[in-house]
């Protein structure tokens, strides 16, 4: 068992012609992911790292049967690629670009919601399902097969954190990031969601950060889940009302800050980290 | 991206949404030639923080000469850390009422919401929870007339101001889209001799999709340190420290920032180096850094889209070229490990492998240099 | 049982206040049809025919809990108003007007199957569960009860023989015009499976027109049908290729022919008559 | 509403679809000077019609003097009934391909659909269906970039052609929706020098949306007597017989025809005075059918939303202040059928119950007015 993908996805790379795409789609073949197509619009009939490249998404699915897509397609290009994705009835969707503009990603989201897809990002590392499969850019050594799931906004604070829980005999089972992003198709809702049931998961790390409220939404969930949950949030150390990067920290009066995204996970039953490597330790206690 | 007020007044207007007439004035003189023209006339600074009025940023005149003078009481004003450069001018409303109405994007449902309410003209966040009231905006569909209708219900209005409260709330909506708006919002929407008028306006434009609005105004918050930084496409938020930090990511650079404060030292900058930068801007940024003079530089680096070979070139480079006069820490693991640590060993650069270890070590360092 | 429709349903009329909008609530009010409020925008606070009206249906169903609603709006202003009931939860939404935009019909069809709202027309007589309730502007006098389910394009030429029906003797479940306009929300096949399901439904009666191919359709649902369908088809004598009025009726090559609707059906199994008159002794001699 | 070829290029043009030049002319003069100024032209009959090409409504001209020749030979002509009183002079284009793109709506999808084929140039309905592909278009989000690049590959095309293609179907999207239309289609869509040139154009606006398109041409194809009736509001078609009809409603007035025919009659017009015709405007429709001197005319109303008494106000307001010098038989039952019976038995008119009473009746009465 896996959550989302696994070792038979078979997986497209819209975007594979790119600098990007032909990178990331190398390092996936080697992670082990079936990376079955690639599309490109108007250089279809090549091929890349071995895999054939098509013009659309359709093409390419009706010779190959891919049922997930990551995209390797510039922010201006995502919305249009997202939807050829979900029209075509591939699922998850994997949107690696950060800047997407955000009317764009609303609007990605509403088609996937119409179609049943599950999207993931925009700006997010992607996907990992320990040891079976990867479909975004997360490095190939960080992850190790075992019980924990992951589920973070940020890719690089994950990676951290996955690397200090694989350290500690901590493996994982499937890895996500959600995306970086105000918007962003899947949540820590739908996720925490998909591990509770997961036979395989045995606890969940979530790694958040300030701003927005999808830490403290992801609380809510958290009181009826029956695995235990470890948190760690970023941005403790950030000033008020001073916005960081594209990750939207903006911290106002209180609504999406370091204390009330804590408290609430507190409250919530949910252990929280205060430094980064005191997230495997705490797993480590929770797993017995 | 926020627009100043008289900006954003400008797209309302041209989006048939009924604004008052008002000029931009640079100079006392500017102001008092408004005043002539216009009558009695509001003067309001022009800034990107709210909360002006009650700082002093808002003065009424009734003739030029008073104009003139509240220009000149105005002009070079420091509001929230901001110096007033430009006033607007326009013409004077008697306010009967004041409504609120904006538009924004609800990061939990996905999708925009409009919030209005019948008490207007103050701080959105002081009106009471039961006062304010909020309709999802499905999309693609966008805001329909009967919702429009349904909200001037909600607020309270009825015949004539419903219908024209109606017609505002549709033509925000037409702006927060072809706009590609975070935000746009009015208030006060004042009541002036029986007639809604946007009274004062705000619209902040989604940064990533100012590529397809050429026709917009370039408005900039950014230090010129910042805007050096940005332009690489780089994120960059000046801080008050000593410990200069790049990390790529925005949550592993705020979590670089939050345990550099935790073994108790204090960081200079938030840079996100980004997902797959190149060396090139690394190289640049990194050499800023090294401009702002920092008691030392952490580089924190877990590479996934980042290639840890291209960082190393970059750290190789500005060594190289430009010298690194103060301790350098770097931490880096991820994709092209090994290349980069090679790199880095080859020039005498210790990396370090966790955050821990580089962090405590920066800290450390930062405080023999204050010794020194 | 009745389809769609009972004495139970809670129904809003939306443009109460026109001529037409009070003239047939009070003719529904008099068939029996519990109209619960009507709206009207800017009009809020007054009554028509002791029906309180409204500004917006979200205010009429809020204080009343219409759960069906019928528009007597100019076509203009149907898309919005129909959007209206679809948002509000209404359906069916019957929507009497003529001369409704054709991109608007689309709209309002795709909005509806979104929501799973029934929208009934545009350019329909309505609905009437015989006996029980009207939502539209049929004659009061024209419907018994009984066991024939009706379904026909046209409003008239389903009184004419709806009128024939009841005078043999042969009462109605439920009689319903789906509209003369090219796009309408219930097509023949929508109804023929409910009437096929309806455990009151003894015999289904179908009129249709040349134009356009839903008669073909419903022939290929008829072929599983086990309750006996009668069908007429008006439009033998058009000459080919002339437009009739809003009914869409242009013969092209064959297709949407009276010819190809008559075949289609007598395949199917159903039985056509030729003339209006003759649907009542078909039906008679159906149910034996 | 259809719209002549020259119409719907201009829409075309002026969406950014590529056109060729062209210049509309009524007379063999204007196309000799529209020759002198294009180089060679085609020569087109402006006709509401297909087919005009294998009717010799085209031709080609390579001098100012042939165009003249050419537009002489073609004015005036009767091409399917119609008269041709324009001609489009046209650049010529050496076509390389032709394909085929339109956009209609899907009755039984209930959405639009594009039609597109490889095989252009001729009747799509001739192209046989495994060479003709269908997308069909999701409302309200509308054809998708990826749609168009995808119909590009389905049609065969790559590289620069198919990235023109898919901008075509972009742009006729985009008028399709912007204008109302019924159907807009290419045929051909010409490959001219390695480009795409939209060789000729069809563009129906719906009449029900024609309201808010003040920017559109009008064009009618209805007869004199055609555009009296339906300026009334009421749906009109002239037919070849001498019994003249009026019912409400398309079904019962296509059935009241079809009963007609039966008996042996045969009818003169269609004339639908729809749902919920008021007195006046019925009474001028009756009054335009007795101005065409039928041997017979039958009013048959079942009234749902028409009232009975209404109709019956509007025949006896014409009995009486013009009068009715043919059989006149009615048919009148439904809502406030009783007021409307007194009152034409008032004025010696009788109502019958049934159409088959009053059809039968009707054919006969026209019977013996020929007979007579």
């Amino acid at each position: 068992m896996a959550v989302l993908v696994d070792e038979k996805t078979k997986v497209l790379v819209q975007g594979i012609t790119g600098n990007q795409g032909r990178f990331h789609t190398q390092r996936m073949l080697e992670y082990g992911t079936r990376v079955v197509a690639g599309t490109s619009p108007g250089k279809g009939g090549v091929e890349v790292e071995g895999v054939p490249v098509y013009d659309t998404v359709e093409a390419a699915v009706e010779k190959h049967g891919a049922n997930a897509s990551v995209l390797f397609v510039p922010a201006p290009f995502v919305k249009d690629a997202a939807c050829e994705a979900i029209a075509a009835g591939l699922s998850p969707v994997v949107v690696v670009a950060e800047h997407v503009p955000l009317h764009d990603a609303m609007e990605v989201v509403a088609f996937a919601r119409e179609r049943g897809a599950v999207v993931i990002g925009p700006n997010t590392y992607g996907i990992c399902t320990a040891g079976k499969t990867k479909l975004g850019i997360p490095p190939n050594q960080v992850f190790h097969p075992g019980p924990v799931g992951v589920v973070a906004r940020s890719g690089t604070l994950s990676y951290e954190i996955v690397d200090s829980l694989s350290r500690a005999g901590l493996g994982q089972t499937t890895v996500v990031g959600i995306g970086g992003d105000r918007v962003v198709g899947l949540s820590f809702v739908d996720m925490l969601k998909r591990f509770e049931k997961d036979p395989e998961t045995r606890a969940v790390v979530m790694v958040g950060e300030i701003g927005g409220t999808a830490e403290e939404e992801a609380a809510e969930y958290i009181k009826q889940m029956t695995k235990p949950v470890v948190a760690y949030i970023a941005g403790r150390s950030a000033p008020p009302g001073r916005r960081m990067g594209h990750a939207g920290a903006i911290i106002e009066r209180g609504r999406g800050s370091f204390e009330s995204k804590v408290r609430a996970l507190r409250e919530a039953g949910a252990q929280v980290a205060e430094l980064p490597w005191e997230v495997a330790p705490l797993v480590a206690a929770a797993l017995g | 991206m926020k627009l100043y007020e008289y900006m954003a007044k400008a797209v309302l207007r041209e989006a048939g949404l009924p604004v008052p007439p008002g000029r931009l004035c640079r100079t006392p003189a500017e102001a008092e030639a408004a005043c002539r023209e216009l009558g009695p006339v509001a003067v309001k600074a022009q800034v990107l923080v709210g909360g002006r009025g009650k700082a002093g940023g808002i003065r009424l005149a009734d003739d030029p000469a008073a104009a003139r003078e509240a220009a000149a009481a105005i002009l070079g004003m420091d509001l929230k850390g901001y110096t007033v450069e430009q006033v607007y001018c326009e013409s004077r409303l008697s306010i009967e009422k004041e409504l609120y109405v904006g538009i924004a994007v609800d990061a939990q449902g996905k999708r925009p919401v409009v919030i209005t309410s019948a008490s207007g003209g103050m701080d959105i966040e002081d009106v009471p929870e039961k006062a304010i009231v909020r309709m999802p905006v499905a999309l693609p569909w966008g805001l329909m007339g009967f919702q429009a209708r349904e909200l001037a219900r909600r607020v309270g209005l009825a015949g004539e101001l419903a219908s024209q409260y109606a017609g505002v709330v549709e033509k925000l909506w037409q702006v927060f889209r072809a706009k590609d708006a975070e935000l746009v919002e009015v208030n006060p929407l004042a009541v002036v001799e029986g007639r809604l008028v946007c009274a004062d306006a705000r619209l902040n434009v989604d940064d990533d999709a100012l590529f397809r609005h050429p026709e917009l105004p370039r408005v900039s918050e950014a230090t010129e340190l910042e805007s050096r930084v940005r332009e690489l496409g780089l994120a960059f938020v000046q801080l008050d420290g000593d410990i200069a930090v790049m990390a790529n990511g925005a949550g592993i650079t705020m979590g670089t920032l939050d345990v550099i404060q935790h073994f108790g030292g204090r960081p200079m900058n938030f840079l996100d180096a980004g997902g797959g930068s190149a060396a090139g801007p690394t190289a640049k940024a990194l050499e800023i850094l090294v401009q702002t003079r920092p008691k030392a530089i952490l580089i924190n680096i877990f590479g996934g889209i980042t290639r840890c070979d291209e960082v190393a070139k970059a750290i190789v480079e500005v060594k190289r070229r430009v010298g690194i006069p103060m301790p350098l820490v770097v931490r880096l693991v991820g994709t092209n490990e090994e290349a980069g640590r090679a790199m880095l060993e080859a020039e005498g650069v210790q990396a370090f492998r966790t955050m821990e270890e580089a962090a405590r070590r920066v800290v450390e360092l930062a405080g023999e240099g204050r010794g020194a």
